[in-house]
Parts: structure tokens; sequence; C-alpha cells
């Protein structure tokens, strides 16, 4: 509980958080970029399993457990993220999002 | 009396062509020629024997000739209608049988000097076999889808015949057109033939012809137009008959055709199939002339002697003397039309119709004998042009002395075969109608000239140097032209109006002596003219041609008619018909379906771009759909 | 086994064995016994089917029911009439005539011959079904192989027109389906069961608001592979393009289908809705038979010439349908044999010209008769025979036609019955026009003078259609009355 | 007193947030993102999650971002600048962020939260009995699952990252 602020002001401060992450996944050009915006999403989501956790129910402790679960799953995420980057890079020399459309359709 | 023999007159001339058709190359020239003859012989015999028989033996029953009538249903329409293949004995067609073969006999035996050498001799035997086969059907047929049936038989004979040189182009135009025209006119004909079917229940020739039958009883049941339907069922069959028989405005395939070989322009276009038109009408003669008072029959007449004048003044100027003979042909050919016309019934009164008959009988005869002459000169000159002729009466005695026969026989004079039937046919002409009757005897004036200037042209005239000097043609060839010559100078003494009348029973004919006496005065002045012009090389005709300048022209070019086809054909038809059919076939009935096709894949294309294969693209679109249906669903659809 | 099921048995049989088949000459070896097999069935079937018909005097004889699919009540159900048992003749002759012409098959002999049997297997199965739904069934098999035919074996813009053609065919199967439905979904209206069953739809009385919604789209579904105009476009491309023996089955067989579909299915289960809108699609066949004439006046391909033809023929077929006439329905039935057996010799003809000259374009070709007198005398005759010339088939069809299209006093139809005649002429001048120009004449190209003779499997394929069309035109009496006779169910409902 | 730290922390998170998604500077970009993140763990301090903190603290800002940075430094030249999307794109992006936050902002203010007034503090041995408790409510199960995940992803990340052998071509570029 943070003394004098509401589960309102939480929930708005992690929405914003989810909506900016969103709008940089649509909007930015770049997979190191791409994926940066997931973590924010992924962030804003945690923080809300937590707060609610906190607020409602305090006895229980499963939010915070999802939350350890998400990170984890982040990381992996991240590190498997990062290694196809990394290995797109050496094959194109890109990490643009139009340089890799030679898969579409 | 038993005449199922008569099935064998077609049948053996069938059994030729079929036999020299596929056996073609196998078979030796000499050999293919005496098949044809002796094939054509037996059929030329039986005919003569059911002459014989049906005339003198059989004789007249009660006062008039029996009707013979054996056939099979060949294809059912409905219980009571269908198409029988049979043979019909009654005098114009046992007289019909004996032209046809006798003509075709002397043609075959003819032929066998004629095309020796050529590489398409078995061919040439065999169509002969397929056109005389088609042509006796024709003129056995029983009813009248029989004789439609035969009638295109003959058609294509005459077009294979035609375009037997099939590598000249000209043949080849020349058949085409044959064909195309008297098939435009067999139209007319096979319309004619659906509505009598529908109208009267009956193809039979029999039934449709008898004067007490329903049929010309009931004529004014139904019309159309004003005119009875039957009336308009017999106009366009005579649009039939007139495109066989060259009648005006259908006549110009005839000239063309003269690009077959000589002995088929004889057989095909001067004594058999040109008068199926004719024939045609005589077998129909009772409707034609019961039906509304013999409408039809007055076209008939008037159709006949304007093709008869407007043929003879061409005549009069061309300078391919076997065009001039094909113009003689559709003049005579009008003349016979005309005598149909203008005849009557019962007994005297269908001395028209006798008449006509009689100068079909007489005129097939001398005009064969005229196209073959023409062959046996052609022959020895190689040449068609009345140019390239001349004094040719001192190579070749015979064909001269036939070819003069000939040419008295059709101008006329007494005592030949010509005479009489064209004296029976002014007659007729004279009581009926005097108008047609003027142009009858003008038109035999015109005759006797242009036959004149023919013969003068080739046989007398200028000295000509030839080449290679002109001898007589073999005996295969002359022996035809002798017997030929023999009948038509003594064809004229047949009592024709005991045998042939529309009744069937005969009447005393007596000649008219004022008329014949007038028609032979007209007759010499045309070849005293015509040994004016012609007998010593001079140039009076040539002023005279001058002199008339435009009109000479226009005649010359056959009053410009196949420009006028032409014209129509390949400008109209051809240009803005077809074409532009072809084309809206292209672009709008194809360009339509084309079109669903591509607009197809543009909008599929369109689509595919949705689907662009970039996550956020569907991230963009899943927020968009997402924030809508959240909208949706919370705002808006709350109950 | 029954009569009538080995008719698809046995191409299924050929099929198998051709899939052991090495090479061309096993191929088309097993593809010829395996068709002279079904010409002897076929011919078979005529003696059992008058034997038959003597004692049985029943719509179709030689039924045989099996469900096969229960919860729709879908039956392989099957039975023949006069009609079917003369189109499957001409099947059995086409088929086997174009194995000969392809005797030189070069490219996967053993996937063409395959096809042309799957193609011939699904032609088959469609003359003897009378069940709708198998009858759909066998028309889809017969009308696929057409898309690989094409495609594979064919030539000049072959993808195009395979496409094209197969593109139309499945819109109309689209609209064909419909229709089908909607009689299926009607055949209880008399409170039996739903029924794919033809016979037993027949006693049913469909109500006239559907009769009118459902024929449209059946009569187009079935007419647009009989060429009605303005569906016929895929047929030029796809003739132009298929491969010779491919045209002669298409246009000689399979678009028959077209016109016996409209019959067996359209005009016999909604005799109320063919009277209702038969003034509509006769003014459409009476323009193709005038438009297709003149369309092939234009042509300078000979297969295009060839295709305009058959759809102005085939126009005829739909015209005399629709005329609800007797006389004319028989006309119709042997227009459409006799345009079958006439077409596939001009195609395998034009084969034949084309595999010696290597062109098709009229203005290239010229004065061959000297060189192939074989050639140039079938032409000639096929010619003949095709503008209706007595003595052959196409004159017996036509009359038949004509006539029955004159009994009708209505001035409506016979202004268009005279238009229908017309056409006689103007087929006339592009036959002869054709004829004129390819065979006759002068020699245009002197690199023809040693074109290669006619060998005897071609022989044989002409032979094979030619002895029909004679046969047809000299003695039509029995084969008319046979199915003539089998009309008679027909009449009932639609006059 | 918290309360102010709260909204420091969220104006930063917000602030640095949009910098990070708009900034055409990559390195910038992740070091922003590092921010949002440290502010992040402040709010678990602030509710009293103290290991929770902490692992954000190591795992996110001390192994992610790390690993983030280095990729960013292998693949990109820290000079060249970041394309962006079309104007009205971005503005269309943003409209509908906005829309959906609308959405989220009145849903969340219309739900009654039934907020539990407490100040229980928990301590890492809670999270680990629950962990790895086998009774009702455990999380055992999910917890291998992760771990082997972990582990298939170390592995994956291995053998893509690994790749083949290099070619001449791309050794310049590395």
């Amino acid at each position: 509980m943070i003394a004098g602020i509401s589960i309102y002001e939480i929930l708005t401060v992690t929405s914003i958080l989810f909506f900016i992450g969103v709008y940089g996944f649509i909007t930015r050009k770049n997979l190191i970029s791409i994926l940066m915006s997931i973590e924010l999403i992924l962030n804003a989501s945690v923080i809300n399993f937590v707060v609610i956790n906190k607020y409602l129910y305090p006895d229980l402790l499963q939010g915070v457990f999802f939350s350890i679960f998400i990170i984890a799953v982040a990381a992996a995420e991240t590190a498997l993220a990062v290694a196809i980057i990394i290995n797109l890079y050496r094959q194109i020399a890109s990490v643009e999002v139009k340089d890799t459309e030679t898969m579409k359709y | 009396m038993n005449f199922t023999y008569i099935i064998l007159i077609p049948l053996i001339p069938l059994v030729s062509f079929l036999l020299l058709g596929i056996f073609n190359k196998k078979i030796k020239p000499g050999i293919s020629g005496y098949i044809g003859v002796a094939g054509l012989s037996t059929s030329a015999a039986l005919s003569f024997y059911t002459a014989y028989t049906y005339f003198f033996t059989i004789g007249k029953v009660d006062g008039v000739y029996q009707t013979f009538v054996e056939k099979i249903t060949w294809m059912n329409f409905t219980d009571t209608l269908a198409i029988d293949m049979g043979i019909l004995i009654d005098p114009i067609s046992v007289m019909m049988l004996v032209v046809v073969s006798t003509i075709s006999l002397m043609v075959h035996i003819y032929s066998r000097g004629y095309m020796k050498g050529d590489d398409g001799y078995t061919r040439f035997f065999a169509f002969l076999g397929l056109f005389s086969f088609s042509m006796f059907g024709l003129v056995l047929a029983t009813n009248l889808f029989q004789i439609y049936i035969f009638w295109e038989l003959v058609g294509v004979s005459s077009f294979l015949l035609i375009g037997y040189y099939y590598t000249k182009s000209s043949a080849v135009a020349a058949a085409k057109k044959a064909f195309i025209v008297t098939r435009f006119a067999d139209l007319g004909f096979l319309i004619g033939i659906l509505i009598i079917g529908y109208y009267t229940g009956t193809y039979d020739f029999e039934t449709l012809n008898n004067p007490e039958g329903s049929t010309i009883l009931n004529w004014a049941s139904s019309s159309f137009m004003g005119l009875s339907i039957i009336t308009w069922a017999l106009i366009l069959i005579f649009m039939g008959g007139a495109g066989k028989s060259a009648m005006f405005p259908l006549h110009i395939w005839l000239p063309d055709a003269m690009e077959g070989p000589t002995p088929v322009s004889a057989l095909i276009h001067a004594a058999t199939m040109v008068v199926a038109g004719v024939y045609l009408v005589a077998r129909l003669f009772p409707m034609y002339y019961f039906v509304e008072d013999g409408f039809a029959l007055n076209i008939v007449a008037y159709v006949g002697a304007f093709s008869s004048l407007f043929a003879a003044i061409i005549a009069i100027t061309q300078t391919d003397i076997k065009r001039v003979l094909a113009f003689s042909t559709m003049s005579q050919l009008g003349y016979m039309m005309l005598a149909l016309g203008v005849s009557g019934y019962d007994g005297h009164e269908g001395v028209g119709y006798m008449a006509s008959m009689f100068h079909l009988f007489t005129h097939a005869m001398f005009k064969a004998l005229l196209f073959l002459g023409a062959g046996s000169v052609i022959h020895a000159v190689h040449s068609n042009y009345l140019k390239d002729m001349g004094s040719l009466r001192k190579y070749m005695p015979i064909t001269n002395i036939t070819f003069l026969v000939a040419a008295l026989a059709i101008s006329g004079v007494f005592p030949l075969s010509g005479f009489w039937s064209k004296d029976e046919i002014l007659v007729a002409a004279f009581e009926h109608n005097k108008l047609i009757y003027f142009v009858g005897i003008f038109v035999a004036g015109l005759t006797a000239f242009y036959m004149f200037r023919l013969y003068f042209g080739i046989f007398w005239g200028k000295n000509t140097t030839y080449k290679h000097t002109p001898h007589e043609s073999p005996i295969s060839m002359t022996f035809p032209l002798m017997i030929l010559a023999f009948i038509s100078i003594f064809s004229g003494f047949i009592p024709f109006s005991e045998l042939i009348t529309p009744d069937k029973a005969g009447f005393e004919a007596h000649l008219n002596i004022p008329l014949a006496i007038v028609a032979t005065i007209i007759g010499l002045i045309g070849i005293g003219l015509a040994y004016i012009f012609y007998k010593k090389e001079n140039d009076l005709a040539d002023r005279f041609s001058n002199a008339f300048g435009i009109f000479y022209k226009w005649t010359f070019n056959k009053f410009y008619f196949d420009e006028i086809y032409l014209f129509v054909t390949k400008k109209i038809i051809f240009n803005r018909i077809a074409g532009p059919i072809a084309r809206f076939d292209k672009k709008v009935v194809d360009g339509t379906m084309e079109g669903i096709g591509n607009k197809t894949v543009v909008i599929s294309k369109k689509i595919k771009g949705i689907q662009s294969g970039k996550v956020q693209d569907y991230a963009l679109s899943f927020i968009a759909g997402a924030v809508v249906l959240a909208l949706v669903f919370i705002y808006l659809w709350t109950n | 086994m029954d009569i009538l099921s080995l008719f698809v048995i046995v191409p299924v049989l050929t099929i198998i064995a051709l899939l052991f088949t090495k090479g061309l000459k096993q191929a088309r070896l097993v593809s010829m016994v395996g068709s002279i097999f079904q010409l002897g069935m076929a011919i078979n079937l005529v003696i059992a089917y008058f034997k038959e018909r003597a004692i049985n005097d029943s719509i179709m004889v030689f039924t045989k029911d099996f469900v096969w699919f229960e919860q729709f009540n879908i039956h392989y159900s099957i039975g023949v009439d006069g009609i079917s048992v003369a189109l499957i003749v001409l099947t059995t002759i086409v088929v086997l005539a174009g194995v000969f012409i392809s005797w030189k098959m070069a490219d996967l002999p053993k996937e063409f011959f395959i096809s042309l049997l799957v193609l011939s297997t699904g032609v088959y199965g469609f003359f003897i079904s009378i069940d709708l739904f198998t009858m759909f069934l066998f028309y889809e098999i017969a009308v696929i192989p057409m898309y690989l035919l094409i495609g594979i074996w064919g030539s000049g813009p072959k993808e195009y027109s395979a496409m094209k053609l197969t593109l139309m065919l499945m819109g109309a199967s689209a609209v064909l389906m419909v229709g089908i439905f909607g009689i299926y979904f009607n055949s209880n209206a008399d409170g039996g069961a739903l029924t794919f069953n033809i016979l037993e739809i027949a006693q049913v009385n469909i109500p006239f608001e559907a009769q009118k919604l459902f024929f449209p789209l059946t009569f187009i579904g079935f007419a647009v592979l009989g060429a009605l105009f303005p569906f016929h476009t895929w047929s030029p491309d796809g003739h132009a393009s298929a491969p010779t023996a491919v045209s002669m089955l298409h246009a000689g067989v399979l678009m028959k289908l077209g016109g016996y579909g409209v019959f067996r299915v359209a005009m016999f289960l909604l005799p109320e809705g063919t009277i209702h809108w038969s003034w509509f699609f006769i003014i459409l066949a009476a323009i193709g038979v005038v438009y297709g004439a003149f369309g092939a006046i234009k042509q300078t391909d000979l297969k295009y010439i060839n295709a305009y033809a058959s759809v102005s023929h085939l126009g005829l077929v739909l015209f005399a349908l629709l005329t609800l006439n007797k006389i004319a329905w028989n006309g119709a039935i042997l227009q459409s044999l006799s345009h079958g057996l006439l077409t596939a010799m001009f195609f395998a003809l034009i084969g034949m010209v084309y595999g010696r000259t290597h062109t098709r374009d009229i203005h290239k070709l010229g004065g061959l008769m000297k060189i192939v007198p074989f050639i140039g005398a079938i032409y000639v005759i096929t010619g003949m025979a095709y503008l209706g010339l007595p003595g052959f088939s196409g004159f017996v069809a036509e009359m038949n036609i004509f006539v029955g299209a004159f009994q009708n006093p209505d001035m409506f139809q016979r202004v268009l019955t005279v238009l229908a005649v017309s056409s006689i002429v103007v087929t006339a001048v592009y036959i002869l026009r054709l004829v004129g120009k390819i065979m006759m004449g002068p020699l245009v190209n002197e690199d023809f003078k040693n074109l290669p003779k006619v060998t005897w499997y071609e022989k044989t394929g002409i032979l094979l259609l030619l002895i029909p069309i004679v046969g047809m035109g000299v003695a039509p009496l029995w084969l008319s009355d046979m199915i003539m006779a089998s009309l008679d169910p027909f009449i009932k409902g639609v006059l | 007193m918290e309360r102010y730290i709260f909204y420091i922390l969220a104006l930063i998170m917000i602030v640095f947030a949009i910098a990070s998604v708009t900034s055409k500077k990559m390195l910038r970009s992740v070091i922003y993102l590092l921010f949002v993140l440290c502010g992040i763990a402040g709010i678990y301090f602030l509710i009293d999650y103290n290991f929770l903190a902490a692992i954000q603290l190591t795992v996110y800002a001390g192994g992610i971002i790390v690993l983030i940075i280095f990729s960013v430094v292998l693949v990109h030249h820290i000079e060249m600048e970041l394309e962006l999307a079309k104007k009205s794109k971005q503005i269309l992006v943003g409209l509908a962020c906005l829309i959906g936050l609308g959405v989220f902002l009145t849903t969340i203010y219309s739900h009654p939260f039934n907020v539990v007034e407490n100040n229980i503090t928990t301590t890492t041995e809670d999270i680990g009995l629950g962990l790895l408790s086998y009774e009702t409510g455990g999380f055992i199960l999910p917890f291998e699952v992760i771990s082997v995940l972990l582990l298939a992803s170390m592995i994956g990340a291995i053998v893509i990252a690994k790749g083949k052998k290099l070619t001449d071509k791309n050794d310049s570029t590395l």
C-alpha cells in the first residue's frame, strides 16, 4: 500500500505505460526497438499483477508469483530475440523490419 | 406393272461413284472410264426401257397416264409426317430419265476423249457418277423432301465438278460461288417445304398435286400479308428453283460455272441440273396453277420472261464462247419457265406446260451438243475466246456440221427440233399473255443472232493462224456429237402433246401456221444479221458496239451484277456484319468475361495487400479492432 | 457386374493398368485396348437395350440403385434410355478415335492418356446417372481434367486458355449447384422425402415459384457447357489451345453434356419453369446460332473457325430443345450426336494438318489437296456434312430441328426459326471458304511439297468417325426412332 | 511523502517511456528504457515487495537491458539515426492508443475495486515457500516448467546465435 495513493492512480499509470509500449511497437522500424516496446508492455502488466495483488488480496501471493514468471519468461524471450536479431544481422546485415519481408506471402 | 427395277437406274451410278471414289488411285484411268460408261449405259438402257414400257406398253388407262409410286419410310417426324424415299413414275419423270441418261451417257463417252491424260481422270468419272445418281434421284423423287435431298446432292456434285481443277483459284471461286448462291436459293426452298409440311401435313407430290385434294381446295385457309400462306410457300420454292435454274437475279453463278471442264458444262450446266428448277415447278404444277388462281405461277412467268430477255442481251456481247452458251442456257431456261407460267391445266390449255417440257427435252439435246462442240473446239485451239478462233471449218468438219445443226435448232429453223418446241411455247404465250409473247419472239430473234455470231465467229470469219494446227477430235468425242445432232434434228417429231400434259391426258396439237411463220422469219432475220456482221472479217460489229457505247459496256459487264453481289457479300456481309460480330465477340462478350476475371485479380491484390506479413500492421489492426469492439460492447451495446 | 456400371469401371481399370505402363508404346496400347473394349461394350449395350426395350417400357432401363450417402439421400443410381445410349455410343467412338489421333503423343504419354480416360469416365458416369448429385459429381470429374489436358499438353497461350475454360465452367457449376439444390429442397413438395433421384423428382409437382427461380440457374449452369451465347467465349480459346484429342473429346462429347443436362435435368424436372422462361433463352440460342456462324466467317485460325461453328451448331441444339416440340427434340439429340462426330472429325483433321504444316493460319495454308489427298478428300466430305448435306448426319439432325421448330404457329418462334434456318447459308459460306482456301487453290508454300503421308492410325481414327456420320445420314430411321421413343416421357411435362 | 515519491516515479516512468519509443538514437532509447524499469522497481519498493523490486533491478535493469545494449552495439552504429514511421501513421497509431487508453481508464474508474487496507510485509521466505509448495495453490509445477523453458531458450539462443561459419563477406561487418 502506498499511503495516499489509490489503486486507480497506479492503474492509470500502468495503462499509460502500456499504450506507450503499444505505440512504440507499432511505429518503430527497428527490431531491437520493437523488442524494447514489448518490454514496456510486459512491465506495465507486471505492475498491474503486483498492485492488484497488494491492494485487493494482500493475503495471497499469486500476483507476485506471476510477475516472477513473467520476468523469467521475458528474460528468456529477450535472450532468444537477441539471438535471432544477431543471426539475422549476420544473414542480411540489417535489423530493419522492412528488410525482413522476404518471407511475406 | 412392277417398276422396282427402276431403283437400279440411280443406284448403278452411285456404285460406280463409290467404286471409283474409294479406290481412286488403284484403278487405271482407262478402266475407270469404262466403268463409268458401262454403268451409265446400263442406266440409260433401263431408262429407255422404262420409257418404252410406260408410254407404249402400259399407255393410257382411262385416257390418262398412270402414276406409279413405290416408297419406303426414310425418317419419321410424326405419325403422319415422314420423309419417304422412293420412285415416282409419271410422264415427266420418265421423260427426264431419258434426258438425263442420254446426255449423261453421251458426256461419259465424250469425256473419255476429252479428259484423256488428265491426272484426275478417275475422280472425274467418280463425280460424274455421283452427279448422275443425284440427278436420277431428283427426277424420281416422290416428295418434296426427297427432291430437296437430291437437290442438295446435285448442288454438291456441281460444286465438285466446277471445282474440278481445284488448283486453279478461279475454278475454286466459281465452285464456291455456285454452291453458295444456290444454297441461298435453297434456303427459300427449304422454308417453303417447311411451310407446306406444316400447313398441309404431307410432303407427297401425289397428295399435294391432287386437284381435288385438300391442299389445293383449302389454299385460302391461312394467309400471311395478304397472300395465302401456300402461295408464299410456292414462291419460296420457286426461289429454290430459280437458284438452280439460274433465273434472274440468282443467275450470277452460271457464267462462272464455266470454269469446270466442258463436258461438265454440257451435262450439268446446260442439259440436266439447271433444268431442275423447271422440273420442280412442273412437278408442283397443279399447286402453282390452282393455288390463289396461279399468283405464284405469274411470278414464274415474269421472272422467266425477264431472265430470258436479260440473258439473251448479255449473250450478244460475250467473247468467251462458253459464257455465250451459258447465257444462252439461262435465256432458254427462262423460256421454259415462261412457258410454264402461261400454261393452263386442262386439255389444250396445258400447251404451255407441254411446250415447256418439250423445250426442256430438245434444248437439253442441242445445248449439250453445242457445249460438247464448243468443248471440241476448245480442245483443238486451247482457248475459250472468240478472238483466238476463226475458219475452223477447214480443220474440224464434223464439229462444224454438228454445231451448225445445233445452232439452227436453237434458232428455231424448220424442221429441226427447236422449231417445234419453241413454236409451241410462243403459241402458249400468244394465247395467254401478249406481253410475254412479244418478249418471247424478240428473244427468239436475239437467240438466232448471238448463236450465229458464235457459229460464224468460230468456224468462219477471220483466218486465224494457229500455233498448232487444229485437228478434228477423236472418235470418242465426235461420236456423241453425231448422236446428239441426230436427236436434235428429229426429236421435234416426237408427239409430246400426246405424252406429257398437266392432266396427263394428252391432246391433239396443231401447228399454228401464222405464228410459226412469224417466229421463223424473226429467227432468219437474226441469222441474216449475224451473217452480215460476222461471216467475213469486217469492222461492222465494232462500229455498232462503239455506237451503242455505254450500253454495250454495261451489257459486256453483265450489267455489273457480279459487282453488286460482290459488294453485298464482301462489303456488307463480311465487313459490316461478320467483322463487327467478330470484334464484338472479342471486345464485348469476351471482354466482359475477361473483365470479370481481371477485376477479381485486382481486388484480390488489394486484399492481399492487407495481409502484408508485417506484425506491426497486424498489431495495429488488432489494437484498432479491439478498441472498436470495446467501444461497441461497452458503450453502444448497453441494454 | 451390371452392364452400365462397367462403363465407369472399365475406364478406371484402364487407368489403373496405365499406371503400370512405361513409355508411349505401352500407354497407347493399353488405352487402345481399353477404348476398344468400351466400344464393344457400347455396341453390346445397344443390342441389349433393344432387347430390354421390347419387354420393358419404363422410362429408364437397366436401373440399379445403391445408397452411398444416407443423410442426404444420395444414391449411386443408374439407368439409361435411348438418348443416353446414343450419347454413350458417341462417347466410345470419339474416345477411341481420340486415342488413335494421339498415337504419337510424345510428352508424358502415360499421364495424358490417364487424364483422357478420367475425362471419359466422368462423361460415361454423367450419361448413366439418374441421381442428380452423382450426376453432378461425374460432371465435375469430366470437367476438371480439361484443365490439366490443356494446361500441360496444349499449345499457344495454354495456361490462359485452360484457366479461362476451367474458371468459366466452374462458375457455371456453381450456378448449377444452386439450381440442383433448389430442386433437391423442393423435391418434398408433395410430402415425400427429399431426394436427388430424377425419376422420383419428375413425379413431384415442384411449386411454380420455385421452378421459375431455379430453372434459369439450372439451365445456365448446363448451357454454359453447351456454349450458350453469351457464355461461349471459353470455347474458342480453349479449343485453340487444347491438343487435338482433347479438342475432339471436348467439343465432341463434353459439350454435349450441356445439352443433355438441360434436357434431362432442367427441362424434365422443371417443366413449368421451362415454359415460363423458354421465350427468353430461345432468343439467346437463336442469336448464338447466327452469331456463331458469322463469327466463324472472320476467323483465320482453323480451330477458331471450328470453335465458332460449334457455337452455332450447339446453339441449334439448345434452340431445338427450347422449341418444346418432340420432333425438334429428336433433332436436338441427333444434332448432338452429329455435331459430336463431325466436330471431332474436324479437330482430328486440323490436328493432322497442323501436325504436318505447323500452322493453323488459313492464310498460310493452301492447295493441300494435291499433297495429302486423303486429308483433302475427308476435309471436303466433313465440310459438306457439316453444312448439312443430305447423306450425312448433319442433314438429318437439322431437318428434324427445322421441321420441329416450324410446328409452332407462333409468329415469334417462326421468325426465330427462319433466322436459325438462314444459318445454313452462312455455314456454307465459311465452310467453303475454308475448304477452298486450305485444301484447294494453288499450293502456297513450297515446303509443303514433302508433307508426310497419312498413317494407318490416323486413317483408322478418321474412319471410325466417318462411318457413323455416313451411317446416320443414310439410314437415320432406327436411331431416330430409338430416340423418339425415349422422348415421350418428356412430352407430358412440357407440352 | 510516499505519495510524492510515487508521483515523481510515475512522471519519470511516463516521460522516459515516451522518450524511449520516440528517440531517434538507439542507445539513448535503451537507456531511457532502463530508467523506466528502475522506476518500476521503485514502485515495487513502495508497495513493500522488496524481493520483487530486487528481481526487477537485477534481471531487468541488470540483465535484459545489458543484453539489449550488447545487441545494440553489436548490430548498430551508434551514430546512426533511427528511421521513424510516417507522420500519418504516427498520428493514427497515437490516436488509436489514446482512444484505447480512454477506454481503459473509463473502465478502470467505473469499476469499484474492493480495496483491503493492509500493511502486511511479504518476506522472501513466503515467496520461496509459495513457489515450491506442493499444496493447493502451490506453484511448484509452473516453477519447474519455467525452469525448463529457461533452459530450452538458453540452448535455443545459443544455437541460433551461433549460426553458420562466418563468411568473408560478413567478417567485415563484425
